[in-house]
């Protein structure tokens, strides 16, 4: 039960990772290599409200949300979208967003070191013991989870049950055709890169609670959200949150029952194994 | 009509609970062109898909000159001797259509090199009225001109048996007569042919016999003009006679 | 078959441009020359990484796995065999590994088979750790040698030398042939008859055992092996942006990527060493924009106005002269 | 007058930047904007200002390297300050020891310095073997458990990179031969801060003591955990990370009595001035162990040129190896080129870390106090 | 309603289409005639705000001057368009597929009475709402796609060669269907290789050849054209068949 909670909760913090990531990669198409630092920047900004101005990291959200969209809406604005209109193929805007995001990833990184330095930051925010069923789990890893929760749930309404959620799909899947059914792709593009940027960017804010942090740590977190991401299934939400829940639930499983040395080896080794029979991940279709 | 050419028994393959083809059976001789018609979403596809080796079937065999090639991977049964085009047309969009056709000639049935392979794609590329455009890329090039592309690499490869689906669609009356010219002289040649189509005028003029497939199922085998007569065919394919 | 002048000229050519390379330790030591070591092991892992990946198009993330795999044949045997028969045992366990990794890839295609590759080279890592940690005795694993930057250089120079060779010879094959339609269309490659199997594992088996030499070749450098530094996966991201950046169409692309690539960024890290990360960042966007082709595209594309303007000269003289 | 140009090379990004910046870097600034403020670092009779030229090594041997040749050979320099880390420091030692600089490593060991030094004697080694690190907290555990103090079963864990495992291999045969119950035992892959299934399975076995060769991320998140999860035991020691000044402000009284890897003369005066110094000169808090000793591997650079006179590298180097240097760590001096008193254990207690346990015959150690339960919250 | 002039269209240096005109009125179906590669796809493409045209071009919709919009506004005028090669969403569902063709604020309210209309044309789609459009058979999507373009309640429906791929059977229900269709009131504009089959159901007829208007007039006149029946019908092969 302790090992099926704490996974669970940690599921949860995967989920986060790697939400963002599959907006912008599923739906605007962008493979989105400073992923991680988005959520690192938001992590020192979390940090700076709260140790600086007294901001609890909660309503930080209601901050950092909002300017994290506009941020990258103006990023896709600026600099996604020559790229998206030069491509002639996918192949194309999938080369050039790799190129370009990694040189986002420097830029991101170097404005931070300067901002911050190197060194690893952290601070204390509900480190408060939390008891599900008799085990203590840290409320601010429960709190995380709460809001992951939420927003896969909102996430998964919005584009599935809503009009302007398959808009965004369709996006997804084709782009030409969706402008011929009155859908402004330009814009739905940016405001999945835009939410997308957002949710990564919450996520950082949350994680910040119970993570110790650097300038250098965004590599970790986009490999870990593009794993996720590759796992469920391009662009599908759904696979995103199986995928962590399940990543976080064997991590947990294989630290506990087996060995802790093996938990990355064992992440990657399942990713492996669902890629062998799943070649299009748990949720992906195969391309006709 | 000793030995068929190729032998279908009851083959069937099924996509979860949708059987797309559903136990069907006929042979065709060696040199013979057969239609292969059938209201849309009715197994042409599919069938041609099993024969090819793109999709393996649920059950039920094939046999090439009496050897088995159902379930063998596609390549394989490209160098037994099978070759195809697609529905779509699908060529290789960053080669030369000089390029395209060596493609068909290396690797398949035929397995020539290196100058002898570009004799043999220039000559294929004249055959089907490409000549003097073997550098051409073949993105840059026109929808037919990129079916002729298509038909020649499949002839590439010497195939003992040619699958076209629907190779003719799309094509306006001129071009279809050109293009209907092309498979009759393939044809006469003695290669043997199954064609997929939904015209009719083709149907009618190039195919001795046609198979008629609906709903997965085989409903009608036979000379095409008994088979386009019978009143099932007529009432699932091809509507009440009016001006065709 | 015969082989047309121009490529015997351009063999030729590339053949003594490595000549004269291998003079460059005489000239110069020290600096330029870890620079060269540098510039020389990107060229030979970009260049045996686009063997494979430029004509199929699947992007792979495991070079760091085959670079580590090089590095650990040469840190567990180096005290019990000779330095050759440690390369050969780098080429097996590239190979064997590429092989594997082939065999498990086969059905992916974009950017699965991307993750999937770097997912792959992490597991390595992390095993490699994993029994290090548990099966002691060989923990941090020492390589002491006599070898010089010179002799690394070398080294390295003739692989890249030998990389090439190899990809030129593929070109001219079936086997490129083969490659080629894969990353057209994959469905057509199978119908016609292209065994795609097979023709993917091989070449990414050749292609993997080459960057396995280079890892091979550099663990003496790094004297004190541990798993992150061999299976570092930004060597895997630095060797697709090189190779991208330089173009993959052409054999000689990666190569045009990885020269500037390394000099630039060695430019930034030694003028700016505290803006370093920013500036890397902005050169790199800036690159993006303003090479749109990759370095190859742009070369090209400069080549062709050049023959284009010489033409329209030509004939503007010509009316001139009328 | 002409100044005297020192080299860096370590890392500002990737993986290690974290470490560097929090000690090497900080007391590079410090050291340099002090001996520039006292007019120069004396060089004969001469006092020449000195300037540093730095580089990032991005955590990776391949650019390590590549900075020390360009150091060497394009900027000339004087002197080289090495990288940070273990890893970087070996991969770079070759070269350095061809230039004929001396290496003062004041962030890394390991556990065959001897056969180092025979092949690179250029290289110094202030925080001593890995083995006496290691060894310390088993010291610590054996003197409570002698003493009557706390039972015999210890949790071990370790972080698996270089570091961690250098640790574990000469800590747990140790602890063993002291006659210690291994009752639980696991490494974690570095960068892993999600650590609650390692303290649940620590706690499940139910140890006395709780022992961590970890790094700072994992330092803080096992602290976390072990709080949370009301991981009561009556030693709990962490390395790396717990030496951090953030540490102490992070867990409050909860620190209190908690053992970590290094230590200092909390109480020595020179020690106290230099964090002061710190502080004002960088604006970030000295650390608990690393930082004294990154600065006083840069006095002891500093004295050896000055009782050498000059920037000879060969001469430098036999004066390092044989000369005694007055520094924040107390008075140092090598012994075949290793420096064998070394704080190894220090304790928690208020905000402050006091040494508890020192190799060789360092002064200042305070009697290990058992940890209290966590204080709840 | 729709009316356009002077239409240009060029390909960097090829110049697809030059100086076109045409219009199309309520209730009415025209239909476009030509070879490949006459730039018929390259016309409707241009009225649909898929690709730039060159100055001087003007479309108009209801008189209202649309030349410059972009597609997903076009559609909100009232032109649908059926492309060439289908578009449909191959990862989304049938259903979501003709949901989607209500997106335009202009559909939206009658989203409902149009997937009725849609399920009545199209019983196979009824049946299947759930199936992923790209595992339909060939017919299947030429008929999602269709579908989807009547969703948006255009008041043009421009349809790039409908009956590709359609069995006869279904080819003669399709031109049933446009004549329904178009009865309602919508115009519709079609390009098509079956120059009898649509010519019979349709009013009136252009001609385009390599990127010039060079015939027009009403469907009967041009069916009965000599020059029209060799160049367009093929007669001739036909005849010969028979
Ligand atoms: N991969 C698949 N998954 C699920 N259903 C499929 C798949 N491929 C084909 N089908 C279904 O199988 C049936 C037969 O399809 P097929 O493509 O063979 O038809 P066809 O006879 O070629 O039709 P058309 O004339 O329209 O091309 C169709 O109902 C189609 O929806
Ligand atoms: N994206 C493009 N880039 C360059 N040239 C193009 C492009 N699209 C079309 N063309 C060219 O423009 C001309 C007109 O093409 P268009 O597709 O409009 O013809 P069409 O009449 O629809 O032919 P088809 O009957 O083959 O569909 C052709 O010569 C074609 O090669
Ligand atoms: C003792 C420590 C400061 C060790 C150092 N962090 C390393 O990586 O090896
Ligand atoms: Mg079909
Ligand atoms: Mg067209």
């Amino acid at each position: 039960m302790l090992i099926l909670l704490t996974g669970l909760l940690l599921g949860g913090t995967y989920t986060l990772i790697a939400l963002g990531l599959t907006l912008q990669y599923g739906v605007a198409r962008i493979m989105n290599l400073a992923n991680g630092e988005t959520l690192v920047a938001a992590c020192f900004v979390t940090f700076w409200l709260y140790t600086g101005f007294g901001i609890n990291p909660l309503l930080g959200l209601l901050v950092i949300g909002p300017v994290a969209f506009v941020v990258n809406w103006l990023i896709y604005t600026w600099l996604m979208q020559p790229l998206v209109k030069r491509a002639k193929n996918r192949g194309m805007l999938e080369v050039d967003s790799i190129l370009a995001t990694f040189g986002l990833l420097f830029l991101f990184q170097g404005l931070m070191l300067q901002a911050f330095g190197g060194s690893y930051f952290n601070y204390e925010f509900l480190a408060q013991p939390f008891s599900i069923m008799g085990n203590s789990f840290g409320l601010n890893r429960v709190v995380a989870f709460v809001a992951a929760a939420v927003i896969a749930v909102s996430l998964y309404l919005f584009l599935y049950h809503t009009d302007r959620g398959t808009a965004v799909r369709a996006v997804a899947v084709d782009p030409r055709a969706a402008r011929l059914v009155a859908i402004d792709v330009r814009r739905t593009a940016a405001f999945a890169f835009a939410l997308g940027g957002s949710i990564t960017a919450c996520a950082g804010t949350l994680l910040s609670t119970f993570y110790t942090f650097n300038t250098s740590m965004g590599v970790l977190f986009t490999m870990k959200a593009l794993i996720i991401v590759i796992m469920g299934g391009v662009g599908d939400i759904r696979g995103a949150v199986l995928a962590a829940l399940v990543l976080g639930l064997t991590e947990t499983l294989v630290a506990s029952l087996l060995d802790p040395g093996l938990t990355l080896a064992a992440n990657y080794a399942l990713f492996i194994l669902v890629l062998l029979f799943r070649p299009q991940g748990i949720f992906g279709k195969r391309p006709a | 009509m000793s030995v068929p050419l190729l032998t279908i028994n009851q083959v069937r393959k099924a996509f979860g609970g949708l059987v797309a083809v559903n136990d069907v059976s006929f042979e065709v001789a060696k040199g013979e062109l057969l239609g292969l018609i059938g209201p849309n979403g009715s197994g042409k596809t599919t069938m041609l898909n099993l024969i090819s080796g793109a999709l393996s079937p649920t059950s039920g065999n094939i046999l090439l000159s009496g050897q088995p090639i159902a379930g063998l991977p596609a390549h394989k049964i490209a160098r037994i001797g099978v070759a195809r085009t697609f529905q779509l047309v699908r060529v290789l969009p960053s080669m030369s259509s000089l390029e395209n056709v060596v493609a068909g000639a290396v690797f398949g049935h035929n397995k020539v090199w290196g100058d002898e392979a570009l004799t043999l794609a220039r000559d294929l590329l004249e055959r089907v009225g490409l000549k003097g455009r073997e550098d051409v890329p073949v993105a840059a090039m026109t929808y037919i001109d990129q079916k002729r592309i298509e038909l020649a690499r499949a002839l590439a490869g010497n195939p003992h048996i040619l699958l076209l689906d629907e190779w003719l669609a799309g094509l306006n009356p001129s071009e279809l007569r050109i293009g209907m010219e092309l498979i009759r002289e393939i044809s006469a040649q003695g290669r043997t042919i199954i064609m997929v189509e939904h015209v009719m005028d083709a149907i009618r003029s190039l195919c001795q016999r046609c198979v008629v497939m609906n709903s997965g199922v085989k409903i009608a085998d036979g000379k095409s003009a008994s088979v386009l007569a019978d009143p099932e065919v007529v009432r699932a394919y091809l509507g009440d006679e009016d001006d065709a | 078959m015969n082989i047309p002048r121009n490529e015997i000229l351009t063999l030729g050519a590339g053949l003594a441009g490595a000549a004269v390379l291998a003079f460059l330790p005489l000239v110069t030591e020290g600096f330029w020359l870890s620079l060269s070591v540098n510039i020389m092991l990107y060229a030979a892992i970009c260049t045996a990484w686009a063997l494979f990946s430029g004509p199929t198009h699947l992007v792979s993330l495991a070079s760091a796995a085959f670079f580590g795999v090089g590095t650990y044949s040469v840190a567990i045997f180096v005290d019990v065999l000779p330095f050759p028969a440690l390369i050969l045992i780098a080429v097996a366990a590239g190979a064997l590994l590429a092989i594997l990794v082939g065999l498990a890839t086969l059905r992916l295609s974009g950017v699965y088979f991307v993750i999937f590759t770097l997912g792959l080279a992490e597991l390595i890592g992390q095993i490699v750790t994993w029994v290090q940690t548990n099966f002691g005795g060989a923990i941090g694993l020492y390589v002491f040698t006599d070898f010089t930057e010179t002799h690394l250089y070398w080294m390295l120079l003739a692989l890249t030398v030998v990389v090439f060779l190899t990809g030129w010879l593929v070109n001219r094959s079936r086997l490129g042939l083969a490659l080629r339609i894969i990353g057209n269309d994959e469905a057509v490659a199978r119908h016609v008859g292209v065994d795609t199997a097979r023709a993917r594992i091989i070449l990414f088996a050749v292609s993997g055992a080459f960057i396995a030499v280079a890892g091979a070749i550099m663990a003496p450098r790094y004297s004190y092996i541990t798993p992150d530094a061999a299976f570092n996966p930004m060597t895997s991201f630095l060797v697709v942006i090189m190779a991208l950046l330089g173009g993959t169409r052409r054999l000689w692309g990666p190569l045009v990527g990885v020269v500037p690539f390394t000099v630039v960024m060695d430019f930034i890290s030694g003028h700016f060493p505290n803006q370093t990360a920013v500036i890397m960042g902005l050169a790199f966007l800036a690159i993006v924009y303003v090479l749109p082709d990759g370095v190859t595209g742009q070369l090209e594309t400069l080549f062709r106005r050049r023959c284009s303007l010489d033409k329209s000269s030509l004939a503007t003289t010509a009316e001139e002269g009328r | 007058q002409d100044p005297v140009r020192i080299g860096v090379s370590a890392s500002k990004t990737g993986p290690l930047a974290g470490g560097a910046s929090g000690v090497l870097w900080p007391n590079i600034k410090l050291w340099a904007e002090k001996v520039n403020k006292a007019g120069g670092l004396k060089v004969g009779d001469q006092m020449r200002p000195i300037e540093i030229v730095e580089y990032d090594d991005k955590s990776s041997p391949e650019e390590a390297v590549k900075n020390i040749q360009r150091l060497a050979t394009q900027d000339q320099v004087d002197l080289i300050i090495p990288p940070y880390s273990t890893g970087l420091n070996l991969a770079t030692a070759p070269l350095i020891a061809k230039y004929g600089y001396p290496q003062i490593v004041s962030t890394g060991n390991a556990n065959d310095l001897d056969q180092f030094v025979k092949r690179w004697p250029n290289t110094f080694w202030p925080l001593g073997p890995a083995q006496g690190i290691a060894d310390g907290i088993v010291g610590t555990l054996k003197d409570l458990h002698n003493a009557g103090k706390i039972g015999n079963k210890v949790a071990v864990v370790n972080v698996s990179d270089a570091f961690g495992l250098e640790m574990i291999k000469t800590g747990k045969p140790a602890l063993k031969q002291a006659g210690f119950d291994i009752v639980y035992e696991s490494s974690y892959p570095l960068g892993n801060q999600d650590l609650a299934p390692v303290i649940a399975s620590a706690k499940a076995a139910n140890p006395d003591a709780f022992v961590a060769y970890s790094y700072p991320p994992d330092s803080f998140a096992l602290t976390e955990q072990a709080q949370l999860q009301k991981f009561d035991v009556k030693a709990f020691f962490v390395s790396v990370g717990g030496n951090l000044d953030a540490y102490g402000k992070r867990f409050g009284a909860a620190a209190n009595g908690i053992l970590i890897m290094g230590g200092v003369n909390a109480s020595a005066p020179v020690f106290q001035a230099y964090r002061k110094e710190h502080l004002a000169a960088t604006g970030q808090e000295a650390d608990w162990w690393a930082s004294p000793v990154a600065y006083a591997s840069l006095e002891i650079l500093q004295q050896a040129v000055e009782h050498v006179g000059s920037l000879d590298k060969e001469a430098l180097n036999k004066e390092i190896q044989t000369g005694t240097f007055k520094t924040v760590i107390g008075d140092v001096h090598f012994d075949n080129n290793i420096n064998n008193n070394n704080w190894t254990v220090g304790q928690w207690s208020d905000g402050v870390v006091h040494g508890v346990r020192a190799t060789g015959n360092l002064q200042g150690a305070q009697p290990p106090v058992l940890k209290p339960a966590w204080p709840s919250n | 309603m729709l009316e356009v002039s002077c239409l240009g269209v060029r390909y960097g240096r090829h110049v697809a289409l030059e100086g076109v005109s045409a219009r199309v009125s309520k209730g009415e179906i025209c239909v476009i005639l030509g070879a490949n590669g006459a730039g018929k796809s390259s016309f409707l493409a241009a009225v649909a705000g898929l690709v730039g045209t060159e100055p001087g071009t003007r479309i108009a919709m209801n008189g209202k001057d649309v030349t410059k919009l972009d597609a997903h506004l076009m559609v909100e005028e009232g032109i649908a368009l059926v492309p060439e090669g289908r578009g449909i969403f191959g990862e989304l569902t049938v259903v979501e597929n003709l949901r989607l063709g209500s997106h335009a604020r202009r559909a939206k309210a009658d989203a409902g009475k149009m997937l009725d209309f849609v399920y009545g044309l199209f019983p196979r789609l009824a049946e299947r709402p759930r199936q992923l459009a790209q595992t339909m058979s060939g017919g299947e999507q030429q008929m999602v796609a269709i579908g989807r373009a009547l969703m948006s309640k255009p008041d043009i429906l421009m349809l790039d060669e409908p009956s590709l791929g359609l069995s006869p059977l279904l080819s003669k229900e399709l031109f049933k269907s446009l004549a329904i269709i178009a009865a309602e009131g919508f115009g519709i504009l079609l390009v098509e290789q079956n120059a009898r089959l649509s010519l019979k159901t349709a009013d009136r007829g252009y001609l385009i050849e390599t990127g010039r208007i060079v015939g027009e007039d009403t469907a009967p006149n041009l069916l009965s054209d000599p020059k029209v029946m060799s160049a367009y019908l093929g007669v001739s092969a036909t005849t010969a068949a028979h």
